[in-house]
């Protein structure tokens, strides 16, 4: 279970440094802490877990969206 | 098996973590990719944090029935190293504060010069 | 006592209201907010005092009402009571001066501000480490807000290199920290630093992770690029704060974490001094390149910064002192690194030349020289006595690689400073804009600069040493600047009478030695100083420098122990380059004055810290009993006092210096301020003589420098057309002659060193004196552009005679003396070859000598000079009186020469002079002062009469009585006689007059400079660029600590 | 290329040294040092049956303090970082429509968000979860709204309000922790009731409910502040 997560965050973690496209490299670093998140839970870590998903994975990615959203207006 | 161990693997995912997102932060041109590469340097030190204090078959540092009154069990024996965890939701709340700052930082410089190549903004040097 | 709690909760409290109570205005909240800090400020400070006053204990301060390591504790001890209060002034005197900055901001602005300063507060007294990272963040979070007070894309793009920079060096932090945990199971230093984590591997690792981090937050060179850009991009009230407050907290943070490393003297001291030397030499270097002022400031706070760290790493060096010159430098740092940010913000000049409109309002000035002389370390302000125990300790340590370390990075920062400050008092001011002052913004800093003064003195208290040194002549020093504003002929009044009651008070207590050089000193002082009623007007500025270096002359004389001999040398360098700097075209001079002189003076400093090694008590005496490395301590200490009587090679400085300084400051500077290396030399000499080593190839080869020296000065000096450069050169000249007397080192040899200073002091003086004041009449230093002057100064034409005669040694005047004195000398020891060398320097003088009245006072007198009148009254007063001084020692030298003779006996009983009436006995002669001036004083009439007989029928030539050709040249003045007048000579000895020692230097700083250029190209201004820096020191050091030994 | 080969040589360097971390890693079996002492005493001298939420309270309460600190700074810099102009302020933001979907169910959901947030800190001594974690889900609610109509004014005084209030409170309760117990932040001037209930475990509840709030509050604060940057051409 663990080795599965792993291999998918650090493939997450490839994509998002690897992809050109700037949302798709958000989302997967999001992803990256949504699975981190389960990592957590799997090492009985409850608190970290849940303050993870809505910070790192949530909050984190909402805030990059609106930065690329104005990027965005920008360049249209 | 000694080496799937959990404890083990995630060491290793996190150290990985931290390398990719070093990795991305030295080869990446792009500011928001920096950043992006910042979070899973974070995310890669808190899973590392997290795995130092995971011990093997242990549950969560929440006294219940379950830990307190378990049969042989005394709480010592039952839960895992509460101290990283309490690290690492720190470290979490630090690193959302300097994510949100470096984003603002983001829009401001690419607001001074229509870019976010991060070898444009070079004024100070030498 | 305020528990340090409560900076904690008041700074938090208020911030988190300020969000509501923000609402009655902006204002409001910044007031608020100053409050606060005030009452932080009072919270530390109280603390100081009660561990000053020295009833307090250290105390901890309890979290959570559990002790450590269950719970986070802070320490409150005299360091950290110390610490937090500098950094809460700063902040507080940093918040006034930023009021209005902040305002534009809105209120947030104050409250970040209140909360940055806290958390600094918070990172020194914290003893968990964990805690120190999350302050350390927040301070790193409040810092990156901060940084966009000042408007534009530089701010923007300085910032956020700034928070990627931190955020590495943080992740690392937390690396270490967690492993730290992992193995130790606790996060209290104190416990770390009993667990001794770096005994074992792992341990080692999460050491390095956490020194590393603690060491990048110091911005070691050369992974400094985003500190650099910070501390330049940032609103220079902001970068002051950051560069000291920050800097202070980091140093702390350093200081705590070396525990855990080791202790003193393990590995990490050493790699830290490594890493500091690297940085403290690396960043003054590349400081020399820099054109810029906002960034030079920042290489000068990186360069103080990795001074510090040097420091830190050679504690084992530095004992327990290790706090007391911590705190000299830091003290230092803070005030005048904060005022000199300030002030940069104030005058917004962007270039270093640009800084010449400075002086338009000459107080600010005065706050600029204050922190440029701090800065580099001159007394009396604390950065000194923290250097001069320093370099102590290191050399009774044996830590002498460090301290050449020291002294070189040192001398870096004075180059770009000084020649800043060269810019401000003398730079072309040719800019339109100007600069406002508005009180808000000058009161900090002028509290800065008091606090700078007061620090000084109490740092000096501090020492064993330090307490008794002399403040008074300072005090006077002050006062004079106080009362700048009277007219020329008050002060000129005020300077003579001070100087002669406190010449009145002191001498009695002096030795012969001592006496004749304060004499020279001070009453020569008043002699020229009395020249200065000649000028008109306020004369701004000229005599607290004056007083300043005549203080410091009189402080080496007085000195009792080695640092207050030290303490009046540099006083006198100070004052000596304030004089020197207000001639006209001084400004290079004066900066290549002060650069020899502040190597040299650092030569001083390494020469008596050898000397000081194995003594007890630092008095001027050990000079007579060095116990170790007896050659290398005599050496420092000559080629440092070398330096300032200009001896070949280290002399390049004089010409220009002598040459453009004022009328009545050639004098001083020459017949006067080079006795003072004179002065050190002989106390140098009389140590070797009773040293128990064999120093003879010391002795040798300072004579040989003197010889040369003299050879070259005059050699200089007779292709010269300008009068004053002439003298100028001659000085180096007449200096060798004496260096090369001393250094034959017999009572014969002592005898003529003693009769050439007193003479140099008397001819050179009256010379100076003299064409300095036909100088002010004519307006010109260029002696073709005089002529004929005879029948407008007759006064200043006989002068002028008995100077260049008492010069050039011919009989009747006590140059004679000198030169019967100094053959014998030279034939009893044997150094027949420099002797040689010196009697043809003694003929090439005549050469340069008889252009001063051939040039200036005879032939025609030129068309613009028909008007002029004799010098004036105020000069010629002290010029004959000095005449006076000559004639007396030519006829009667048995005057002085006896009592010379008698001490000098003291040191070399044998082989003296031996007396009779006024007829002097060497083993090879005798000779008689007033024999010899009465016999070719008999002969001179004779000859005058014969000669007057002999032309009764000369016609007398009109100035116009001359046949014209018909032709004009393109350049009248190449037709004049004295117009490159020993062009066909020149051709002869020009490899002995190629300027190979300027080239030489010009070379050196050259080399400097390019090598700076090179390096310098490092900071690409890519903030990437500068996080590979980051990394990659981190892995060098890696390998270079821990390597493969897992 | 050679840039790359740098990089390339840093990061296998970097892995270098994780590689020594790594083989010298052996993993604990034992808790040792404070984490004993936290697992063995920190039911009975805090009474939070989560021992996570008793050291972010009270053990390393100064911690947790600085945290809130940040989150505070962030929101403040952010604040002036992203300062509108007056003419900026006025703007709408051009939206291609919500749908009537999101919108319907933001309005239900809102309201159930915020609540699941309060029970998250409320019972953070109790259960996983507490001030961090709560103040996060109140926040994402927010976001809900704002995402659902992003013209929609947040009541901006409300969050000015509750932050200042729950700052200055935990800033409060600390104090009273030195005057009525142990030191700052110590939770225990309020009875520690029975172990196990929603009010006990001292003053940690309420401390942990501020906390919650002022997180909420920051995060909206700054959700907010970059919603409003759209606004600006």
């Amino acid at each position: 279970m663990a080795l599965f997560i792993g291999v998918l965050v650090l493939a997450m973690a490839i994509i998002a440094i690897l992809n050109k496209k700037l949302s798709i490299a958000v989302i997967a670093a999001g992803v990256v802490s949504l699975f981190a998140s389960v990592l957590y839970l799997l090492m009985a870590a409850p608190d970290v877990a849940m303050t993870e998903a809505a910070i790192g994975s949530g909050l984190s990615t909402l805030i990059f969206f609106y930065v690329l959203n104005k990027i965005k207006r920008y360049n249209g | 098996m000694e080496y799937l161990q959990l404890g083990r693997i995630s060491l290793i995912i996190s150290f990985l973590l931290i390398i990719i997102g070093f990795w991305g932060i030295l080869s990446q041109k792009n500011i928001i990719k920096i950043i992006v590469s910042f979070t899973i340097l974070d995310t890669g030190i808190n899973v590392l944090i997290v795995s130092l204090g995971y011990l093997k078959g242990r549950t969560a540092p929440i006294i219940d029935a379950s830990v307190s009154q378990g049969p042989n069990h005394n709480v010592l024996n039952a839960i895992v190293d509460p101290v990283p965890q309490a690290l690492v939701l720190t470290a979490i709340v630090i690193g959302f504060g300097v994510t949100a700052l470096l984003l603002a930082y983001a829009m401001k410089l690419f607001k001074a010069k229509r870019t976010l190549e991060i070898n444009q903004f070079n004024d100070l040097k030498w | 006592m305020v528990s340090p709690i409560y900076i904690v909760a008041a700074a938090l409290g208020v911030g988190f209201a300020i969000g509501v109570l923000g609402k009655l205005g902006k204002n409001f909240s910044g007031i608020l907010a100053l409050l606060t800090i005030g009452f932080m400020t009072f919270v530390s400070s109280e603390w100081l005092y009660a561990f000053y006053v020295g009833n307090q204990v250290p105390t901890y301060i309890f979290t959570a009402g559990f002790k450590p390591p269950i719970s986070i504790n802070l320490l409150m001890g005299p360091k950290e009571a110390f610490l937090t209060t500098m950094v809460n002034f700063i902040g507080l005197l940093g918040g006034i001066y930023l009021f209005f900055n902040f305002g534009r901001k809105g209120r947030n602005a104050y409250v970040v501000y209140m909360v940055f300063l806290m958390s600094l507060n918070v990172v020194i007294m914290t003893r968990d480490i964990f805690n120190l990272f999350v302050f350390l963040e927040i301070s790193a979070i409040a810092t990156a807000g901060l940084i966009l007070i000042e408007r534009g894309n530089r701010a923007v793009g300085a910032g956020f290199k700034y928070i990627i920079a931190t955020s590495i060096i943080s992740s690392i932090l937390l690396i270490g920290i967690i492993f730290a945990y992992f193995y130790t199971g606790t996060l209290n230093i104190d416990g770390l630093v009993q667990a001794h984590l770096s005994t074992t591997a792992t341990g080692g690792i999460a050491v390095f992770l956490i020194m590393i981090a603690a060491v990048l937050e110091m911005k070691p060179f050369p992974a400094n690029g985003w500190g650099l850009d910070v501390y330049e991009g940032s609103h220079q009230g902001f970068s002051a704060v950051v560069s000291v407050a920050t800097a202070t907290a980091s140093y702390y943070v350093l200081y705590k974490l070396l525990a855990i490393a080791g202790p003193v003297g393990s590995q990490w001291d050493y790699y830290l001094a490594l890493m500091g030397a690297v940085t403290f030499i690396g960043s003054n270097l590349l400081g020399v390149k820099q054109k810029f002022a906002r960034r030079l400031l920042a290489y000068s706070s990186i360069g103080q910064l990795g001074l510090l760290m040097l420091i830190l790493g050679l504690r084992k060096y530095l004992g327990d002192n290790l706090d007391y010159v911590v705190l000299g430098i830091l003290i230092t740092n803070l005030f005048a690194k904060t005022g000199f940010f300030w002030l940069a913000g104030i005058v917004k000049a962007k270039t270093l030349k640009e800084w010449a409109i400075i002086r338009r309002k000459p107080f600010f000035l005065f706050l600029m020289g204050t922190f440029v002389f701090a800065l580099i370390g001159f007394p009396p302000f604390p950065s000194f006595f923290a250097k001069w125990t320093m370099v102590m300790n290191l050399a009774r340590q044996g830590g002498f690689g460090w301290i050449a370390v020291i002294l070189i990075g040192s001398f870096l920062e004075a180059i770009y400073l000084f020649r800043w400050f060269g810019y401000a008092v003398k730079g072309e001011d040719t800019y339109k804009y100007d600069f406002n002052i508005r009180w808000h913004k000058i009161t900090p800093i002028v509290i800065l600069v008091a606090a700078l003064y007061y620090a000084g003195y109490l740092t000096s208290q501090y020492t064993e040493l330090g307490r008794m040194i002399d403040f008074i002549p300072l005090f006077f020093v002050l006062v004079l600047f106080a009362i700048d504003f009277l007219p020329v002929a008050v002060k000129n009044t005020i300077a003579i009478l001070g100087m002669g009651t406190y010449f009145y008070f002191i001498y009695p207590d002096l030795d012969n030695l001592r006496l004749i050089f304060e004499v020279i000193f001070m009453v020569g002082g008043i002699l020229t100083l009395i020249a200065g009623y000649a000028y008109k007007g306020k004369r701004s500025g000229f005599y607290p420098v004056a007083i300043l270096m005549y203080a410091g002359l009189t402080g080496i004389i007085q000195a009792h122990t080695t640092l207050e001999f030290f303490f009046g040398w540099e006083l006198m360098t100070a004052g000596s380059y304030f004089l020197i700097i207000r001639g006209k075209r001084s400004m290079p001079h004066a900066l290549s004055y002060m650069l020899f002189s502040v190597a040299g003076a650092y030569a001083i400093l390494a020469g008596f810290g050898i000397a000081n090694i194995g003594q007890a008590f630092p008095s001027l005496d050990i000079m007579n009993n060095i116990q170790y490395f007896p050659n290398w301590a005599y050496g420092l200490l000559l080629i440092g006092f070398l330096t300032k009587t200009a001896s070949v090679g280290l002399h390049i400085w004089l010409p220009g210096a002598h040459g453009e300084a004022e009328s009545d400051v050639s004098p001083m500077v020459s017949a006067i301020l080079l006795k003072a290396g004179v002065f050190g030399i002989v106390l140098a000499l009389i140590g070797m003589s009773k040293s128990d080593f064999d120093l003879s190839a010391l002795a040798y080869t300072l004579g040989w420098i003197g010889a040369l020296t003299a050879l070259f000065g005059n050699i200089g000096a007779v292709f010269q057309e300008d009068a004053k450069r002439l003298l100028a050169y001659s000085s180096i000249g007449q200096l060798g002659y004496i260096v090369f007397a001393f250094a034959i080192m017999t009572q014969l040899g002592w005898l003529t060193g003693f009769t050439y200073v007193i003479n140099h002091f008397l001819y050179k003086a009256v010379l100076f004196l003299t064409v300095g004041a036909i100088v002010l009449r004519v307006g010109t230093h260029n002696m073709y552009e005089m002529g004929g002057l005879i029948k407008k100064m007759p006064w200043a034409f006989f002068a002028v005679l008995i100077g260049i005669i008492a010069l050039s040694g011919v009989p009747p005047l006590s140059g004679f003396t000198g030169k019967w004195l100094f053959y014998n000398a030279i034939i009893e020891k044997g150094w027949y070859f420099q002797g040689v060398i010196a009697m043809f320097a003694g003929g090439i003088a005549f050469l340069y000598l008889y252009r001063l009245i051939q040039t200036i006072f005879l032939g025609q007198l030129k068309d613009n000079h028909r008007n002029v009148k004799e010098i004036s009254i105020w000069f010629l007063i002290p010029i004959y009186t000095l005449l006076t001084g000559i004639l007396v020692f030519s006829y009667e030298p048995q005057w002085v020469l006896k009592p010379l003779g008698n001490m000098i006996a003291q040191y070399f009983p044998n082989n003296g002079l031996h007396w009779e009436g006024s007829y002097a006995y060497s083993h090879l002669g005798y000779w008689t002062g007033a024999g010899v001036a009465a016999t070719v004083s008999v002969v001179f009439v004779i000859a005058f009469i014969l000669l007057k007989i002999m032309t009764r029928k000369a016609h007398k030539l009109e100035q116009f009585d001359i046949v014209f050709s018909g032709e004009r040249p393109e350049r009248p003045e190449t037709t004049h006689i004295a117009y490159n007048m020993y062009a066909g000579f020149y051709k002869a000895v020009w490899p002995l007059t190629v300027p190979l020692v300027e080239r030489f230097w010009t070379w050196m700083s050259d080399l400097v400079h390019e090598t700076a250029g090179f390096v310098r190209r490092i900071y690409s201004g890519n903030g990437q660029a500068y996080m590979l820096h980051i990394i990659l020191y981190i892995i060098i050091l890696y390998f270079i600590t821990i390597g493969g030994n897992i | 290329m050679v840039r790359n080969f740098l990089i390339g040589l840093v990061l296998a360097s970097i892995g270098f040294i994780f590689f020594n971390l790594y083989n010298t890693y052996e993993p604990k079996t034992e808790l040792n040092g404070i984490a004993a002492h936290y697992a063995a005493k920190g039911a009975e001298e805090i009474g939070a049956a989560n021992i996570v939420t008793a050291i972010v309270v009270t053990y390393r309460g100064f911690d947790t303090m600085g945290e809130v600190t940040i989150l505070f700074l962030t929101a403040s810099i952010i604040g002036f970082f992203l300062k509108l102009s007056k003419k900026d302020e006025a703007k709408k933001i051009i939206h291609h429509g919500t749908s009537e979907l999101l919108i319907t169910s933001a309005q239900i959901l809102v309201p159930i968000i915020f609540l699941f947030g309060v029970y998250v800190f409320m019972n953070g001594h109790l259960t996983p979860g507490g001030g961090f974690q709560g103040g996060a889900i109140i926040a994402s609610g927010v976001a809900l709204l704002i995402m659902a109509n992003p013209n929609r004014q947040i009541n901006h005084h409300a969050i000015l309000w509750i932050e200042s209030i729950s700052g200055v409170s935990f800033v409060i309760l600390g104090l009273l922790g030195i005057f009525l117990a142990g030191g700052f932040l110590d939770n225990r001037f309020l009875s520690l009731g029975t172990f196990g209930d929603l009010f006990s475990a001292g003053a940690i509840p309420l401390i942990y409910s501020f906390i919650g709030l002022k997180v909420g509050a920051e995060i909206s604060n700054i959700l907010n502040k970059y919603q409003k940057s759209q606004k600006e051409s």
